[in-house]
């Protein structure tokens, strides 16, 4: 089993990438540790969704640095993957696989979850109040549950850090407050989020960190 | 009694349970001696012999390959048109029947052919054009399969299947727009039928046998079909639960 | 308006610069797979090529309908046209011809210099052409309409093929039956007739088949 | 040029939806008229898209009705179409177009637009501060941008019923406010929204009439 | 963990109960829409339908792979991949020999029938077989590669088959061979040999070589 680590820290370091001939971000240096979470804010277009691929790793930089307890996270010694838990925009929701088959597919992706989530995917499920769709194709339920079936993995997955962009849309304001008490769980429990979003959620959840990201 | 009580699903499921079953051992009796009539008490004929006996299963297996489908197509218009529900089933459970009548016109006709062409099988319009309702209906099939909800899936079927019927004149006047192998009409012509009437009775008969047959398989098929729909609902567990 | 909507499936199309040669392109591989498979025996190919052309049509149809509106489905534009006072009709028509415009087209415009290169006869390939030109329109349509009946089903790129060629099979064999016909010198008018004839009653009728099958699938 | 009504009323009947098996919702009776704005909201799942959806008519009903000044939608002597303007979910953008082709394209579906919108679109493109991508591919800006350029079709329409499916999602707080200040002034013109959200925005639009889904 | 995915894949293939009948059905098709297109003469079919069956395995391969990517990359899929723990090589790995699975095999299978049918030597047709059985997973393979190559292109459906099929030839040229020299009573075996030594470099270099288009097309 790869190591799972307990002390986190993901430094930026002067960061910059390009797509296309535009600059998207430049010379970007943070850093933030367990126990925190850093909330990128910004107009659109302003590249956080690019930023948090970086931070990914799926995203290449023009230059500057990643780095995940100063080990850069493209290397290849790096433990960064085993770390990471990435939900972006797109939900990764098989069209023709229940919402049910579909956690079990993505665990399966994931070395940090137990073997038979079975339990715990029903459990998740119910935290979100969307058990009883877990056996309707995604492509049958509505939007704002279908980005609820993909945050289920952050009660599934053990990983520490997680990259979350713009997790609360289309979600009901209950939902919203489930969300932000998990966020709130995950930091007192030593984890690191790095998330975007257009909602101020830094007064609700402890330790967090504000990252303004202007328009380039 | 009215019509919206007999196209009531519960209505169906509940009521034609005995006939269904009456119907399965009818035919079976009906078969039985269609079988001596055409095996044994009608004569042979003086160009192919013995052969041509395997006619009474091909010929009545070939109509209803054809009637099956129009039937199907029928069923699914009046199912989208006026929303009758126990049509979508019935429509949606012609499609495998017909597609095993036209699975026996096939290979009866390839045994058939072997002693009177000389050969299994000829690209021949009328043979590939059967083959071709063989597919049309593994095309229903296979959409109607690929669909979760089955209700959409009928629907769209159905449209498939009315599409479909084009094919039906092009396989029936196939013989006559090409000149083929295949026998021409001999039975479906206005005139005299140009096949002695003793041979002609049991053929007739067998035809009977196998209407008879494709209802009784479809009551029961469609009574599945009711079951798998509405096996959730509340008639349907109390019916069972009786 | 209308010209509006022309000008942008075109824009569309030709974003990708040659979009109009690929249907050209793929031909011409086809086309040159085909005696490395059976052998380069001259008679033989001569034989079958006017099978060949047919079944280049075909797949470069199929290639190209099996997701005919599956991007449109994705991003919401099918429930934008069925909210538009445009008459839907008139849409999906517009997009058959251009479809067709853009996939058989190419073929059609090249048939000549393919009859150079493997000796047809010109009488025997304007038969080709003309079965071609007739032909392919209905074949378009109806791969169209096959995809417009699978839209809810994802991995759906074998089904289509296989729901729409059963419907193929007349066309092909209205058109093999033409051009047989004209090269065993008999008369292939009524063949050719007989195409017109499908066409003038397949192409009106498919806008409205694809509207109400669109509305199903919206609508599940 | 089809007729462009000036009162409007919209009255929905006892409407109750089936999806598959299931009971969307049953019985709502309501109705907006110009100057007013319908706000939906409810929790994931209520049904909110699929009664945006039966108002456009292209989500059948089971039963009841819906009549835009007293004719069915769905009867062939309705106005309907001619006078409604839907934003789902879904942003109908084209990926292979840029975003100034696909407004463009987009607007020839659109009777009510002018015939030659260049300049209009420019400044739609503009009011939402997006003018710069005006020559990018779809596929090339950010999820925000991609809804701002959907709702760009607000301005540039001169229909009077808009129907509106979260059209505040992934929007910036900037573009928010924009936005409000588009369905004020549409309800001042005598306009008509319906439109499903999450964020309860009844009191930064006027004459906001509330309608709360519960689930079924 | 692998145990899962494949069970997934295959569950997700099988919710269409059907689909591994589909391109057995299309194969039917196509066999049979070819004696329509050229004639029935019986001399001819027989000659060249090793060639029809190797095309139609080829337009099978096209229309499963020509989109194969696509879903995954909509629905950020890739991205899952890319950001997981599991090594990506394996998953494509397994993704190419489920697609090989699921489109090629049934038909394989069916060969023996086939070669009933149309009367193929016992002989000839073990070497059809094997042509196939080597060649096919080089065919997916292929194709699976111009799907990723095209990813982020839109209107893709014959794109893929262009700038594929130009790398179907070799493996063409060499199945062909292979029949003709057993049908002229020739040695074959040296043709099979290149073919194995093809598949032997082809299958294990594609999942790396596809890793590498992935990231490239997430990073455009
Ligand atoms: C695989 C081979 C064959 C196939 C697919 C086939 C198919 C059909 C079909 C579809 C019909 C119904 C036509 C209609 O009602 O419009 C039919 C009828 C008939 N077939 Fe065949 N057939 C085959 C072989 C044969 C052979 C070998 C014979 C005998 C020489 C034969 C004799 C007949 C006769 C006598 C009829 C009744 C014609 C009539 O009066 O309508 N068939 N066959
Ligand atoms: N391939 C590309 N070529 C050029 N520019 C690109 C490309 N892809 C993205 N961009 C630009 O990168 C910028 C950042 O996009 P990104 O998706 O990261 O924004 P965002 O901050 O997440 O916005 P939002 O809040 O709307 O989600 C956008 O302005 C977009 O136009
Ligand atoms: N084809 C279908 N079969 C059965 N149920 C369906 C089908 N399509 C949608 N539903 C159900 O309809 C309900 C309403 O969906 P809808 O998209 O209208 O919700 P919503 O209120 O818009 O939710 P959200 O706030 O998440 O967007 C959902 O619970 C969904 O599961
Ligand atoms: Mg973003
Ligand atoms: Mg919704």
């Amino acid at each position: 089993m790869e190591e799972v680590l307990n002390n986190l820290e993901i430094s930026i370091d002067r960061a910059s990438c390009f797509k296309g001939n535009n600059m998207i971000f430049e010379n970007i240096s943070y850093s933030v540790k367990n126990s925190e979470m850093m909330l990128i804010m910004g107009p659109n277009g302003c590249g956080k969704t690019t930023f948090i691929k970086s931070i990914c790793g799926i995203q290449k930089l023009e230059s500057g640095s990643i780095k995940l307890n100063s080990i850069d996270i493209n290397s290849d010694s790096s433990e960064h993957l085993n770390n990471i838990l990435y939900i972006g925009h797109k939900n990764s929701l098989n069209n023709d696989l229940t919402v049910f088959e579909n956690l079990e597919y993505l665990c399966a992706f994931d070395k940090s979850v137990d073997s038979i989530p079975e339990q715990e995917i029903k459990k998740s499920l119910e935290y979100f109040g969307i058990a009883k769709f877990k056996d309707y194709l995604v492509s049958k339920i509505s939007e704002g549950n279908k980005k609820k079936t993909s945050l289920a993995r952050l009660l599934l997955s053990k990983k520490k850090i997680w990259l979350l962009d713009e997790p609360l849309s289309f979600i009901d304001s209950e939902g919203n407050v489930k969300i932000l008490d998990l966020f709130n769980k995950h930091i007192t429990n030593g984890g690191l989020i790095i998330l975007s979003s257009h909602i101020d959620i830094s007064k609700d959840v402890t330790n967090t960190k504000k990252y303004y990201m202007g328009n380039s | 009694m009215n019509i919206s009580k007999i196209a009531n699903l519960k209505f169906f499921f509940t009521n034609t349970k005995n006939l269904s079953r009456f119907l399965g051992l009818f035919t079976f009796i009906l078969f039985f001696f269609g079988i001596y009539w055409g095996l044994y008490v009608a004569p042979s004929d003086y160009l192919q012999g013995e052969s041509y006996r395997i006619m009474y299963l091909h010929v009545p297996a070939a109509w209803l390959s054809l009637q099956v489908y129009m039937f199907m197509a029928i069923t699914g218009f009046v199912s989208l048109v006026w929303k009758v529900k126990i049509m979508e089933i019935i429509s949606i459970q012609c499609a495998p029947i017909g597609a095993y009548f036209t699975l026996i016109a096939l290979v009866t006709g390839m045994v058939w052919g072997k002693p009177t062409w000389g050969t299994y099988w000829v690209w021949d319009a009328r043979l590939t054009s059967e083959l071709i309702l063989l597919f049309l209906y593994i095309g229903v099939i296979a959409l109607y399969s690929a669909f979760s909800d089955k209700r959409q899936a009928v629907k769209i079927t159905s449209l498939l299947a009315i599409v479909g019927l084009v094919n039906i004149p092009i396989i029936h006047y196939s013989v006559e727009w090409w000149n083929t192998l295949h026998q021409g009409p001999s039975v479906t012509k206005f005139e005299q039928p140009s096949m002695h009437i003793s041979m002609l009775l049991p053929l007739l008969y067998m035809f009977l046998v196998f209407n008879v047959y494709f209802i009784a398989v479809l009551i029961k098929r469609v009574q599945l079909g009711i079951y798998n729909r509405e096996k959730r609902s509340k008639w349907m567990e109390d019916y069972l639960s009786d | 308006m209308l010209r509006k909507i022309i000008y942008k499936e075109f824009k569309s199309y030709f974003r990708n610069l040659n979009s109009i040669f690929l249907p050209l392109i793929f031909f011409f591989l086809i086309i040159s797979i085909f005696p490395l498979l059976i052998g380069p025996d001259k008679n033989l190919l001569n034989k079958i090529i006017p099978g060949i052309v047919w079944i280049t049509v075909i797949f470069t149809t199929l290639l190209s309908s099996s997701n005919f509106f599956k991007d449109e489905y994705n991003n919401g534009f099918i429930e934008t046209y069925l909210t538009s006072e445009t008459s839907l009709e008139l849409i999906l028509f517009l997009k058959i011809i251009l479809c067709w415009i853009f996939t058989c087209l190419p073929i059609i415009f090249f048939i000549p210099i393919v009859s150079i290169f493997f000796d047809i006869p010109l009488k025997n390939s304007f038969v080709i052409l003309f079965t071609l030109i007739i032909g392919s329109p209905i074949l378009v349509s109806i791969g169209i309409f096959g995809s417009s009946l699978t839209l809810g089903i994802p991995k759906n790129n074998v089904l289509v093929p296989v729901i729409t060629l059963p419907f193929y099979i007349p066309i092909l064999i209205f058109s093999a039956s033409a051009i047989e016909s004209v090269s065993s010198g008999l008369p292939y008018e009524m063949q050719l007739y007989i195409l017109t004839a499908l066409l003038c009653f397949v192409l009106p009728i498919m806008p409205y088949l694809l509207k109400y099958t669109l509305t199903l699938s919206i609508n599940n």
